[in-house]
C-alpha cells in the first residue's frame, strides 16, 4: 500500500493542528502561545494544499494556504506590536500577569 | 365638534391622559400649577365616560361587532401583522372603565402632598390611567398586552420612588410577579396568533377559534394563572401586601380599586370568551380557588397589625368573592361577581383614602397605637364607619349585594364551598369591627388629643364614594343593567358549551 | 459576473478604500491638523457618510440578488441591509469617540485611530456581503486584526493592552480552528464557493466529517458574536477597551458576525420549499446545535450578569445574552427568523448605543464605571434627571417592555420561535425565563438612580455648551427607541426586504 | 283607604329614615345653636307621624272585608338574574300589628327618653340612631321578600351595635357592641344560607315542575312562597327533606336575633346601653323579629314537623333557663335581660306548637310590660344615680310612687296574675301546648311561668320595699326624688297597656270572643281546637296557682325573712355558684370562639408569612444562588476544570486560590473542551 | 514492498516536521522552541514539494520562516529579561494532563473520521509538470482578484496600527 495518501497528509496536518493547540493551552509564555497559532494556520495551509492536490481540486486550495499564510504574516506583526505594549507596562510576559481584568 | 367626540369617544378617553402627561412635563415646575392641571387632565376622561354611560345600550348583548360591543373604533396600527387599534367596549368592560375614569380624579386629589419630583410622579400616574383604560377597551389581544404592561414601568416608579421605607423590595417584587404573569400571557397570546389561520390578533375572531385549538387546556392553564396574578388568587398574593404598605396612598387606591379588577377582567374577557368549554370544567377549580382567598384573605386581615396590611389582605378576601361567583356559571352569581368588581373597587377606594388620612396626620399604621378617634375627629369616623362597615358587607350598602348574589348563585353549584365561604361573612365582620373598636371607640389616647379632624380637599374626595356606597346598595340598578345582557350571553355561551 | 463588469457595483467598498488611501496620505502630509482628534473624527464620519449615502441609493435598484467579482460577494437584501447597519454603527463610533472626553484625551494619534476605523468598516462591508469562503475568511481576519489594534490603542490605561492582547490570542485561536475547519469543508465538497458546496452536498450526502467541519467554522463565528462557548474574551476586552470602542464592538462586528452566520447556514445547508418552508441540506442538523448554544448563551449572559459591580462588564454580559436571543431567531429555520434578526438587531443598535453614551457621559464625569457611582443619579440635579431618564428608556427597552422597541424586537424572536412549522416551545420558555433574570439585573441600575435617596458626595455639573452633540444624538436614539417601539411598520417592511433572500 | 295606603304606604318608613338623616347630619349643629329640644321635636314628631299611618293601616285592613293584604310596590330594587326582589312592602294583619307595636312603642320611648337622656353631649346621635332602628324595623316588619326582610333584620343589627356602644368611651360598652354585632351576624349567617337553600329548592322544584325560565318570577317574596310551598316537598338536601334544613338554618337566625339557647349571650352584655334602648330593643321590638319572622312564614315552618318540635323545645329549654338564672342576678338590668329571654322562650314554644296567633298575642302583651319594667328601672336608675345593683336599693316606694305603681302593673302582669294582659298571653300559649300533646313542655312552662312569678316579686321587693341600702353616699335617703312628667307619663301609658291589652284576645273558654286571633285568621288561618273547655278551665286555674305561689315565695324570702336566701344559698353552694355565674357560657363561648379564632388567625399568617413569603424569596434566593454559583463557574471553575485531576469534572472540588480569572489559557481551555464535546458525539453517534 | 526512494525521503521529511513540534510544545526554554518551530516550518514546506505546491513552498520558506519566525525572535529577544526565561514556561502538571487529554481525545476522533470517510477523487488530479506558478498567477489575477486586492489594504491597515502600537513604547523611551 503506497504511503503518500491523501489519508497520511491528512494524518500530518492533524498532528501539527493538535499540537498548536496544545501549545496554545499550556504555554505560559504569550509568544508561545502565538506559536500555538501559527502551528495551528500552518497545518491548515498544509491541509488545503493536500487537498487541492490529492482531491483534484484544482489550485484553489494553494490559493487560499497562500491567503492564509499572507495573514499568519499580518497577524505575527500585530501579535508583536501588541507585545511591545504589553511588555512595556510591565516588564514580563508572562501571561499570568494578564489579571487586572477579573470579576 | 360634538359628532367628532362621539364616534372617537374611546380612543379620546384612553390617550388624552398621556397626552395630558407629556404637557405636564413641559409645564414651569409650580406645585399647584401641575397638581391642578392634572386634576382637571383626569376629569376630562371622567366626564366623557359619562356620555359614554347615557349612551350605552343596555339591551344589546354578545361579544361580536354589531351585537354587544359599542362604541367600536377600528384603526389599522401594524397592517405587516394585522394588529388593529380595535376598541370597543360591553357590559363588562363599561362598568370597569367608569370606575377607573372615576378613581383618577380622587387619587389626584388624595395625593396632593406629593412635594418630591411632583411633574414626573402626575406624569407616571397619568400614564398609568391609559394603561388602565387601555386595558379595559382593547378588543386587540396585542393591544391588550401593550396596555396590560405599560402599566409596569409606572407602578414601579410610583412605588420605587415615592413609596414607604421598604419601597425598593416591594417595588421589585411587584415588577417580578406581574412580568411573569404577562409574559406567560405573552407565549399564549403568540400560539394563539399562529394558530389563527389568517393570523390575527382580533380578540372576536379568536373566540371564534378557541374550540379548535390543540394545547388548549395548557393555554387556558397559562392565561388563567398569568391573570391570578393579578387578582391575586391564593399562592400567588404575597406581593399585594407589601406593594400595599409601601405605596403611596393614591397608589395604593389605584392599586386595591382597578389593577386588581383586571386580573378577574382578563379572566372573564379572555378565558371564559375564548375557551368556555375549558372553563366549564375548571369551574370547580377556581370555586375552590376562590373559597380558599375569601376564608384565607380573612383570617390573615385579622392577624395584621399595620392598617394598611390589614385591609389589603381584606382586599384579598373580598376578591375571593368575585371568584366565587366567576365559578357559580349562574347568571345572578356571575352578574353578583361583575357586581362586587366594581362595588370592591369603590369600597377598598375609600378604605385606602381613609388610611392615607390617618397615616398623614399620625405618621404610623399601627392600629393598636391608635384608640378613641371618635370623640376627637368625628366626621372622619362616621366616614370611616360607613367605609368599614360597606366592606363588612352591611345590607343597604352595596357590597352586600353583590356578596349575597354571589353566594346565591354559587350555591346553586357548590354547596358546601358556598356554606364555607358565607362564614367568611362572620370573619370580616369582626375584624372589621375589631379594628374600628381599638381605633375609634375605647378612651381616647392622650397623644392624639389633638387629631385635626378631616379636611375640605380629603372630604371632597371621599364624598361621591360615600354617596355610591349607599346609593348602590339601596339602588344597584345603574349599574347592574349596564352588565346584565353581557352576563346572560357569557353564562349561556359556557353552560351551553360545558353541556 | 467578471471583474470589471462588477467594479460598479462594488462603489461603496470601492469608494471608501479610496477615501482610506487619500485619507492615509493627507494625515501624513499635514501631521498638525490631524493630530486634534475632532478634526480627524469628523473627517472619518463625513467619508462614512458619503460611503453610506452611495450604498443607500446604488444598491436598492436590483430585486434579487447579484454575484459579483466572480463569485466572491453577493449582494442582496442581507448584505445590503447589514451593510448599512454596520456602516451607521462606524459613524456613531465617531461620533462617541468625539464626545467621549475620556478617548479624546487618551488618543495620541486620532488620524491612525481614524484609520483603523475605517478599514474596520470596510472589513465588515465585505464581510457581510462575502459569499467565497476564502473572501469570508480574509475579510473576517481583516475585521478581527483592526479590532484588535483599536482596542489596544489608548496607553492611558494599562488596561487597555492587556485586553487588546487577549483579544488577539484567543481570536487568534478561534480564527485557526476556523480555517481548519474551512479546510476540511473545502476538501469534501472541493469549492470554495458558497453556490458550489450548496450543489454538491445537495447531489450527494455527506458522512459526519460535514458536521465536523461545521462546528470547527462555528468556533470561528461564535467568537465573532460572542456565544456561549467562545464568549469567554468579551466581558474583559468591553471592560478595557475605550468606551465607544466598546459600545461600537457589542453593535457592528455582532451585527457583521450574525450575516456571515445567517449567510453561511442559510444559503448553503437550506433549501427552500414550497410554501416558503425551510428544510435542512445534508445531514447536519445545524438549527438544533444553533439552539442548545443560543439557549446557553442566553442563561450563561443573563445570570453571569447578576452579580457584576461593573457597568461595562454588566453591559457586556447583557450583550451575550442579547446574542443568544438573536441566536435563538437564527435557530428557527424560518423566513420570519432572518427578519427577526435584522428587525432585532436594528433595535438593539438603538438601545445599545444608547446605553453606552449615557455611560460615557457619566464617566466623563465621574470617570469611573462601577454601579454605585451612578446613586441618586436623577436626583441630582436636572443634567442627572435627563441621563437617568434617558438610561431608563434604554434599560426599559433592554429588558422588553411594551412602550419601547425592545419589547416589538422579543416579540419578533418569539414570533419566529413559534411558527407553526417548527416550533421550538422549550427555548420560548427558556427565553422567558431570561427575560425574567434578566429585569433583576436591569432594575438593579433603575434602583440605584431612582429608588435610594441616599446621595453620594460627588456633585453633577450642569448642561454645558461642549457637549450638545452627545445629548442630541442620546435624545435621538431614546426617542426612535420609543417611536420604534409604538409604530414600528417602517422598519417591519424594511426588514421584510430580507424575506427573498434564499431562492 | 285602600288605595291610599297602596300608594303612600312606603311613606311610613320614610319619615324616621329623614329623622335619622335630619338629626345626624345637621344633629350637631342644631344642638350647638338650638340645644335639645328641637332634636328630641324632630325625631318624636317622625315616629309619630308613622304611628299615625300604621293606625291608618289598620283601619284600611279593618273595613275591607275581601283582600286582607295590601302590596305597595316602590321599585324593582334587584332584578340579576333568576333573582328578583322588589322594594315591595306587605300590609296584612300581622304586619299592622307589629307595626302599631313597633311604632307605639317606639314612641313612648323616644318621649321617655328625650327626659333620659338630658344632656348628653351625643344627644342628637341617640335620636338620630333610635329613628334609624325604628326604620329598619317596621324595614324589616314590612319587607315583602325574604331579601328585603335581610335588610330590615341586619339593619336593626347595626342599630343595637350603635347603640349598645353608644357611650363609646368606656372599652366595656364597645367590646358589648361587638359581641352583639358578631353574635347576630353569626345568627345572619344561618339565616342567609336559609334563604339560598330555600332559593336553590325552590328552583328546583320550578324545575321539576318544568318552568325553567324564572326571569320575570319575584321567588322569594311571601306571595309566591305562600301560593306554591307544594314545590318543596319533594326535594332532598343530605338526606333530610329541604324544607326542615331551611327551617333549621331560618330558626339559627331566628336565635342569633332573638337570644335563643346557643346564641343569647349578647343579650344580657347588651344591657350596657342606655335603658330606653334597652327598653325598645332589647325588650319589645328587635328581638322579637325572629318570632315574627316564624309568623310570617308559617306555611313554610307548617312543612315540616321535625322543625317545629325543636324550635317548641328550644324555645321550653331557654324559657327554663334564663328563669332560673334570673334567679340568681343582682343588676336589674340583668335580671330584666333573662326575663325578656325566658318570655321569649315562651314565644317560640307557642310558634313551635304552631299556636301562632298565640305566639304573636304574647309578643304583643310582652312588648308592653316589659317595655314598662325596663322604663321604670330606668327611672329609678336615674332616681338613684345611676345605682343598677339591686342590693344597694330598697324602699324606693315611698320616693317614686307612680314609677312604683306602674312597675308593680307590669310586674303582675308578667308574673300571669289573672286579670291582667300576661296571664292571658301566657295562658293561652300554656294551653294551645298542652292541646297540641306537648305536655313534658307544657310541664316546663309551667315551671317558668312560676320561676318568673318568683324572680319578678324579688325584684319588686328588693327595689321597692325595705329599708334603703343605699351605699352611694350622695344618694343619701331624701335625695331620691320622682321623674319628672316626660318620663313618667309613657310609664303610666304602658302600664295601662299591659293591664287591659289581655282583653283582646279572651279565649271562649272565659266567655270572650278571641278578637286578636280572628284578626289573624287571614295570616295564620283559624284550626279551632277541639272545645273540650273543662280542661283548659283546669290548665288556666292551675297557671293562675302557680302565679300566685310563685308571688307569695318571693315575698317570703326577701320581704319576711330577709337572711333566709343567704343561708339557702349557703346550703346549696355549688349549684347557686353555678346558676350565678351563668352556668359559665359566656366563658365556655369564649374560649371556644375567640381562642379558637385568634388561634387559627395567628397560624394562617405566620403561614402565609413564612411558607408562602419564604417560597417566593426562596425562589430569589435560588435564583441569586445560581448567579453566584454561574459567576463562581466563570471565574474559579474555569481553571477549576484545567487544573483538575485528570479529569473534566465540571466543578473542581479543590478551591484553586492562585488561579486567576485573567488567564488566557483558560478561556481557550473552554474553548476546546466545548470542541472535543462536539466532535466527540458526532464521532460516536 | 517495494519501498522507493520517495517514500523514504517523505518518511522522513513527515518526522521532520512532527518531532520538532514536541520540542515546541513541550521544552521549557522558550528559545528551544522557537528553533523547533523553525524546523517545523522547513519541514512543511519539504511536504507541499510533495504536494506539488512547488510556489507554496518557496512562499512557506520565504514569509513563514523570513517573517514570522524572524518576528518571534524579535518579540523573544526584545522582551527576554535577564531572568525568567526559564520560569516562564513551566505550567501546573494538573493542567497539562486535562489538556492533553483533551487533545488525545480530539485526536482519535477525528483519526477515525478521517479514514472513515471517503474522499471522492473529483478530476484525478491534474499534474502540473512544470510548476504551478503560471497557474496560480491566472487564477489569483482573475477569479481571486478582489481578495488580492482586499489583503493590501489589510497589509497596509496592519502596517499603520502595529507601527502606532509599537511606536508608543519607542516615543515612550525618548521622553
Amino acid at each position: 500500500m503506497e504511503i503518500i495518501t491523501l489519508q497520511s497528509f491528512l494524518i500530518v496536518s492533524l498532528i501539527l493542528f493538535l499540537t498548536g493547540l496544545y501549545t496554545i493551552v499550556s504555554r505560559k509564555n504569550i509568544i508561545g502561545i502565538y506559536m500555538g497559532i501559527e502551528l495551528i494556520l500552518n497545518s491548515s495551509a498544509l491541509n488545503f494544499a493536500s487537498f487541492s492536490r490529492f482531491a483534484g481540486r484544482g489550485l484553489e486550495g494553494q490559493v487560499f494556504s497562500i491567503f492564509i499564510i499572507v495573514l499568519a504574516a499580518a497577524e505575527a506583526a500585530v501579535a508583536l506590536a501588541l507585545l511591545l505594549a504589553v511588555f512595556k507596562r510591565q516588564r514580563g510576559i508572562d501571561a499570568d500577569k494578564l489579571n487586572i481584568l477579573k470579576g | 365638534m360634538f359628532d367628532f367626540i362621539q364616534n372617537h369617544i374611546l380612543t379620546l378617553i384612553i390617550f388624552i391622559p398621556v397626552i395630558g402627561g407629556l404637557i405636564i412635563l413641559f409645564l414651569p415646575e409650580r406645585h399647584n400649577l401641575i397638581r391642578w392641571s392634572s386634576l382637571i387632565i383626569t376629569l376630562i376622561p371622567f366626564t366623557l365616560s359619562i356620555m359614554l354611560y347615557a349612551g350605552f345600550d343596555r339591551s344589546v348583548s354578545g361579544f361580536s361587532y354589531p351585537g354587544g360591543l359599542q362604541f367600536v373604533e377600528r384603526y389599522s396600527w401594524i397592517q405587516a401583522f394585522n394588529i388593529e387599534l380595535f376598541l370597543g367596549v360591553d357590559g363588562l368592560s363599561m362598568p370597569m372603565a367608569l370606575l377607573c375614569t372615576m378613581l383618577c380624579p380622587l387619587c389626584v386629589l388624595a395625593s396632593w402632598g406629593i412635594d418630591k419630583g411632583i411633574k414626573g410622579y402626575f406624569f407616571l400616574f397619568l400614564l398609568l390611567e391609559t394603561g388602565m383604560i387601555g386595558v379595559f377597551c382593547a378588543l386587540d389581544f396585542f393591544l391588550f398586552f401593550i396596555s396590560w404592561e405599560v402599566m409596569l414601568l409606572p407602578m414601579y416608579f410610583l412605588i420605587g420612588v415615592w413609596g414607604g421605607p421598604d419601597r425598593e423590595y416591594a417595588a421589585i417584587k411587584f415588577y417580578i410577579y406581574t412580568l411573569i404573569g404577562s409574559l406567560m400571557m405573552l407565549l399564549v397570546i403568540i400560539y394563539m396568533y399562529l394558530s389563527a389561520t389568517p393570523h390575527t390578533f382580533d380578540m372576536t375572531r379568536l373566540a371564534q377559534l378557541g374550540a379548535g385549538m390543540e394545547f388548549k387546556t395548557l393555554c387556558w392553564i397559562v392565561l388563567f394563572i398569568g391573570f391570578a396574578i393579578k387578582v391575586p388568587v391564593f399562592p400567588f398574593h404575597t406581593w399585594l401586601p407589601d406593594a400595599h404598605v409601601e405605596a403611596p396612598t393614591a397608589i395604593s387606591v389605584i392599586l386595591a380599586g382597578v389593577l386588581l379588577k383586571m386580573g378577574t377582567y382578563g379572566m372573564l374577557r379572555v378565558n371564559y370568551m375564548m375557551f368556555p368549554d375549558v372553563t366549564f370544567k375548571m369551574s370547580m377549580f377556581i370555586a375552590v380557588l376562590g373559597m380558599i382567598n375569601i376564608i384565607y384573605g380573612a383570617f390573615c386581615a385579622m392577624a395584621q397589625k399595620d392598617l394598611k396590611r390589614l385591609v389589603a389582605y381584606s382586599s384579598i378576601s373580598h376578591m375571593g368573592y368575585v371568584l366565587l361567583g366567576m365559578a357559580s356559571l349562574t347568571e345572578e352569581g356571575l352578574n353578583g361577581a361583575v357586581l362586587q368588581m366594581f362595588n370592591h373597587g369603590v369600597v377598598a377606594a375609600m378604605l385606602f383614602l381613609l388610611v392615607g388620612v390617618i397615616y398623614d396626620r399620625a405618621h404610623h399604621r399601627r392600629i393598636d397605637g391608635f384608640g378613641g378617634i371618635a370623640s376627637v375627629a368625628p366626621n372622619y369616623a362616621v366616614i370611616s364607619f360607613l367605609a368599614f362597615f360597606a366592606a363588612l358587607g352591611l345590607p343597604g350598602l352595596n357590597s352586600f349585594i353583590s356578596e349575597a348574589l354571589v353566594l346565591l348563585g354559587a350555591f346553586q353549584k357548590y354547596r358546601i364551598i358556598t356554606a364555607v365561604s358565607a362564614t367568611g361573612v362572620i370573619i370580616t365582620a369582626a375584624y372589621c369591627l375589631w379594628t374600628i373598636q381599638r381605633i375609634f371607640l375605647g378612651k381616647l389616647n392622650e397623644k392624639y388629643a389633638v387629631f385635626p379632624d378631616i379636611n375640605a380637599r380629603e372630604f371632597i374626595s371621599l364624598l361621591p364614594l360615600g354617596i355610591l356606597v349607599i346609593v348602590l346598595g339601596i339602588y344597584p340598578h345603574p349599574i347592574l343593567a349596564l352588565m346584565k345582557p353581557t352576563v346572560r350571553f357569557i353564562n349561556n355561551l359556557i353552560t351551553g358549551s360545558g353541556i | 459576473m467578471g471583474n470589471l463588469e462588477s467594479i460598479r457595483y462594488f462603489a461603496p467598498e470601492g469608494f471608501l478604500s479610496v477615501f482610506i488611501i487619500t485619507f492615509l496620505i493627507a494625515g501624513l502630509l499635514r501631521r498638525k491638523t490631524f493630530s486634534k482628534s475632532s478634526f480627524s473624527c469628523i473627517a472619518g464620519t463625513a467619508g462614512l457618510f458619503l460611503t453610506l449615502i452611495l450604498e443607500l441609493c446604488i444598491n436598492t435598484g436590483y430585486p434579487d440578488a447579484i454575484v459579483i467579482f466572480s463569485g466572491m460577494l453577493k449582494l442582496d437584501a442581507l448584505s445590503h441591509l447589514f451593510k448599512i447597519l454596520c456602516i451607521s454603527s462606524s459613524i456613531l463610533l465617531f461620533l462617541f469617540s468625539y464626545s467621549s472626553r475620556e478617548t479624546s484625551d487618551s488618543l495620541k494619534e486620532p488620524m491612525e485611530y481614524a484609520l483603523l476605523i475605517l478599514s474596520c468598516t470596510l472589513g465588515m462591508m465585505l464581510l457581510v456581503s462575502s459569499s467565497n469562503l476564502l473572501m469570508m475568511y480574509l475579510s473576517l481576519e481583516f475585521l478581527s486584526l483592526t479590532a484588535y489594534m483599536l482596542t489596544g490603542f489608548t496607553d492611558k490605561n494599562e488596561k487597555a493592552s492587556e485586553a487588546a492582547m487577549k483579544y488577539l490570542l484567543y481570536g487568534g485561536a478561534a480564527s485557526g480552528i476556523m480555517a481548519y475547519g474551512l479546510s476540511l469543508l473545502y476538501g469534501i465538497t472541493g469549492s470554495l464557493d458558497y453556490s458550489g458546496i450548496h450543489r454538491f452536498i445537495a447531489e450527494n450526502n455527506s458522512g459526519i466529517i460535514l458536521y465536523i467541519s461545521m462546528i470547527f467554522i462555528f468556533t470561528g463565528l461564535g467568537f465573532k458574536i460572542a456565544a456561549f462557548p467562545f464568549h469567554a474574551w468579551c466581558p474583559d476586552v468591553y471592560e478595557g477597551a475605550l468606551t465607544p470602542f466598546t459600545a461600537f464592538l457589542s453593535v457592528g462586528p455582532k451585527a457583521a458576525g450574525f450575516a456571515v452566520i445567517i449567510r453561511f447556514f442559510y444559503q448553503i445547508f437550506t433549501v427552500r420549499g414550497e410554501g416558503d418552508v425551510l428544510t435542512v441540506l445534508g445531514s447536519a442538523d445545524w438549527p438544533a446545535m444553533l439552539a442548545i448554544i443560543s439557549a446557553l448563551t442566553m442563561t450563561f449572559g443573563n445570570l453571569a450578569a447578576l452579580r457584576q459591580k461593573n457597568i461595562k462588564r454588566l453591559l457586556a454580559y447583557s450583550s451575550i445574552a442579547h446574542a443568544g436571543y438573536m441566536l435563538m431567531a437564527a435557530a428557527s429555520l424560518t423566513i420570519l427568523g432572518i427578519v427577526s434578526v435584522f428587525f432585532y438587531l436594528s433595535v438593539y443598535f438603538l438601545m445599545n448605543f444608547g446605553a453606552f453614551l449615557v455611560v460615557i457621559a457619566v464617566s466623563n464625569e465621574f470617570n469611573s464605571d462601577e454601579i454605585e457611582d451612578y446613586e441618586g443619579l436623577a436626583w441630582k440635579n436636572s443634567k442627572g434627571a435627563f441621563l437617568a431618564s434617558m438610561f431608563a428608556v434604554f434599560l426599559f427597552s433592554l429588558i422588553g417592555t411594551p412602550p419601547f422597541a425592545g419589547f416589538i424586537g422579543k416579540f419578533y424572536l418569539l414570533l419566529s420561535i413559534l411558527q407553526p412549522e417548527n416550533p421550538i416551545y422549550w427555548l420560548a420558555v427558556v427565553a422567558v425565563i431570561n427575560i425574567i433574570i434578566s429585569l433583576y439585573y436591569y432594575a438593579r441600575i433603575l434602583k440605584t438612580m431612582f429608588l435610594s435617596r441616599r446621595q453620594k458626595g460627588t456633585a453633577l455639573s450642569g448642561f454645558e455648551r461642549g457637549q450638545y452633540l452627545q445629548y442630541s444624538l442620546m435624545a435621538g436614539l431614546a426617542l426612535f427607541s420609543i417611536i420604534f417601539g409604538i409604530y414600528w411598520s417602517p422598519l417591519n417592511n424594511i426588514s421584510m426586504l430580507l424575506e427573498n433572500f434564499i431562492h | 283607604m285602600q288605595e291610599f295606603v297602596m300608594k303612600y304606604g312606603f311613606l311610613l318608613l320614610v319619615f324616621p329614615l329623614l329623622g335619622a338623616f335630619l338629626n345626624g347630619i345637621f344633629g350637631r349643629y342644631i344642638l350647638r345653636r338650638y340645644g335639645e329640644a328641637p332634636i328630641g321635636l324632630l325625631a318624636c314628631a317622625s315616629v309619630f307621624m308613622s304611628f299615625v299611618l300604621s293606625i291608618a293601616v289598620f283601619l284600611a285592613l279593618n273595613d275591607s272585608e275581601n283582600g286582607s293584604r295590601i302590596i305597595c310596590n316602590a321599585y324593582t330594587w334587584l332584578n340579576a338574574g333568576n333573582l328578583r326582589a322588589d322594594a315591595a312592602f306587605l300590609f296584612d294583619p300581622l304586619s299592622s300589628i307589629m307595626i302599631l307595636v313597633v311604632t307605639g312603642v317606639g314612641l313612648l320611648i323616644h318621649i321617655y327618653s328625650l327626659g333620659y337622656m338630658k344632656g348628653d353631649s351625643g344627644y342628637y346621635r341617640f335620636f338620630a340612631y333610635l329613628n334609624l332602628f325604628i326604620f329598619s324595623m317596621l324595614l324589616l316588619v314590612l319587607a315583602d321578600n325574604m331579601f328585603l326582610m335581610f335588610i330590615g333584620w341586619e339593619g336593626v343589627g347595626l342599630c343595637s351595635y350603635l347603640l349598645i356602644s353608644f357611650w363609646y368611651t368606656e372599652k366595656e360598652n364597645a367590646i358589648a357592641g361587638n359581641k352583639a354585632f358578631i353574635v347576630n351576624r353569626i345568627g345572619d349567617a344561618g339565616f342567609l344560607i336559609g334563604i339560598f337553600i330555600l332559593f336553590w329548592a325552590v328552583r328546583q322544584g320550578l324545575a321539576a315542575a318544568g318552568t325553567f325560565d324564572t326571569e320575570g318570577l319575584s321567588i322569594l317574596s311571601f306571595q309566591f312562597l305562600e301560593k306554591n310551598i307544594s314545590l318543596l316537598n319533594g326535594i332532598e338536601l343530605y338526606g333530610a327533606s329541604a324544607a326542615t334544613i331551611i327551617c333549621l338554618c331560618l330558626f339559627i337566625g331566628a336565635t342569633g336575633k332573638s337570644a335563643q339557647i346557643p346564641l343569647y349571650v349578647w343579650l344580657p352584655d347588651a344591657m350596657a346601653g342606655p335603658t330606653p334602648v334597652s327598653a325598645l330593643i332589647h325588650a319589645a321590638t328587635m328581638v322579637t323579629a325572629g318570632v315574627y319572622m316564624i309568623g310570617r312564614l308559617n306555611f313554610l315552618f307548617a312543612m315540616s314537623p321535625l322543625a317545629l318540635g325543636i324550635i317548641a323545645a328550644t324555645g321550653a329549654v331557654t324559657a327554663l333557663f334564663a328563669a332560673t338564672i334570673g334567679c340568681a342576678q343582682f343588676d336589674i338590668k340583668k335580671i330584666l335581660a333573662y326575663s325578656t329571654i325566658s318570655q321569649l322562650g315562651y314565644m317560640f314554644l307557642g310558634m313551635g306548637v304552631s299556636a301562632y296567633s298565640a305566639g304573636i298575642f304574647h309578643l304583643m302583651t310582652h312588648a308592653f310590660f316589659k317595655a314598662c319594667l325596663f322604663l321604670g328601672a330606668g327611672s329609678v336608675i336615674i332616681g338613684m344615680h345611676h345605682e343598677q345593683d339591686i342590693r344597694n336599693m330598697g324602699g324606693v316606694r315611698k320616693y317614686m310612687p307612680v314609677t312604683f305603681a306602674a312597675f308593680l302593673i307590669a310586674m303582675l302582669s308578667i308574673s300571669g296574675i289573672p286579670p291582667l294582659a300576661g296571664f292571658f298571653s301566657k295562658d293561652e300559649i300554656l294551653w294551645k301546648t298542652w292541646e297540641s300533646g306537648h305536655h313534658i313542655l307544657w310541664l316546663t312552662g309551667l315551671a317558668t311561668a312560676g320561676l318568673t312569678a318568683f324572680y319578678m316579686t324579688r325584684l319588686l321587693v328588693l327595689t321597692f320595699f325595705g329599708k334603703n341600702r343605699g351605699s352611694k353616699k350622695d344618694c343619701a335617703v331624701h335625695k331620691i326624688k320622682e321623674s319628672p312628667f316626660s318620663m313618667t307619663m309613657p310609664l303610666i301609658v304602658l302600664a295601662l297597656f299591659s293591664a287591659a291589652a289581655g282583653f283582646l284576645g279572651l279565649p271562649e273558654a272565659l266567655g270572650g270572643f278571641n278578637r286578636f286571633e280572628f284578626f289573624l285568621s287571614p295570616v295564620f288561618g283559624s284550626h279551632r281546637g277541639a272545645s273540650h273547655e273543662s280542661m283548659e278551665y283546669m290548665l288556666t286555674a292551675a297557671s293562675a296557682i302557680v302565679a300566685v305561689i310563685g308571688i307569695f315565695s318571693g315575698v317570703f324570702f326577701y320581704l319576711v325573712k330577709p337572711e333566709l336566701p343567704a343561708r339557702i344559698a349557703k346550703k346549696i353552694r355549688p349549684i347557686y355558684n353555678l346558676i350565678y355565674n351563668k352556668y359559665f357560657i359566656d366563658e365556655l363561648y369564649s374560649f371556644i370562639f375567640v381562642s379558637g379564632t385568634g388561634i387559627i388567625t395567628a397560624v394562617l399568617s405566620a403561614f402565609d408569612r413564612y411558607v408562602i413569603d419564604l417560597t417566593v424569596n426562596l425562589s430569589g434566593y435560588i435564583l441569586r444562588l445560581m448567579a453566584h454559583i454561574i459567576d463562581w463557574f466563570d471565574r474559579r471553575a474555569v481553571d477549576g476544570i484545567v487544573n483538575s485531576a485528570a479529569g473534566i469534572t465540571l466543578i473542581a472540588g479543590a478551591y484553586l486560590r492562585k488561579a486567576q480569572t485573567g488567564r488566557l489559557q483558560a478561556y481557550v481551555m473552554l474553548l476546546i473542551i466545548a470542541l472535543a464535546i462536539g466532535v466527540f458525539y458526532k464521532a460516536i453517534f | 514492498m517495494n519501498i522507493e526512494i520517495k517514500e523514504i525521503v517523505f518518511i522522513s521529511i513527515v518526522l521532520l516536521t512532527i518531532a520538532p513540534c514536541s520540542v515546541v510544545a513541550f521544552s521549557r526554554n522558550i528559545l528551544y522552541s522557537a528553533f523547533a518551530l523553525f524546523f517545523t516550518f522547513i519541514g512543511t514546506s519539504g511536504l507541499y514539494f510533495f504536494l506539488d505546491a512547488d510556489f507554496l513552498a518557496i512562499v512557506q520558506l520565504a514569509v513563514y520562516i523570513g517573517g514570522v519566525l524572524v518576528l518571534l525572535l524579535f518579540a523573544i529577544l526584545l522582551t527576554k529579561n535577564i531572568d525568567d526565561i526559564k520560569k516562564t514556561n513551566t505550567i501546573s502538571l494538573r493542567r497539562s494532563i486535562t489538556a492533553g487529554i483533551t487533545v488525545l481525545v480530539l485526536f482519535f476522533s477525528l483519526f477515525f473520521v478521517f479514514l472513515s470517510t471517503g474522499w471522492t477523487p473529483l478530476n484525478g488530479g491534474a499534474a502540473y509538470p512544470n510548476g504551478t506558478i503560471h497557474e496560480l498567477g491566472r487564477l489569483i489575477l482573475s477569479k481571486y482578484l478582489l481578495p488580492f486586492e482586499i489583503a493590501s489594504l489589510l497589509l497596509l491597515a496592519v502596517l499603520i496600527g502595529s507601527l502606532v502600537l509599537a511606536g508608543k513604547t519607542v516615543r515612550q523611551r525618548e521622553d
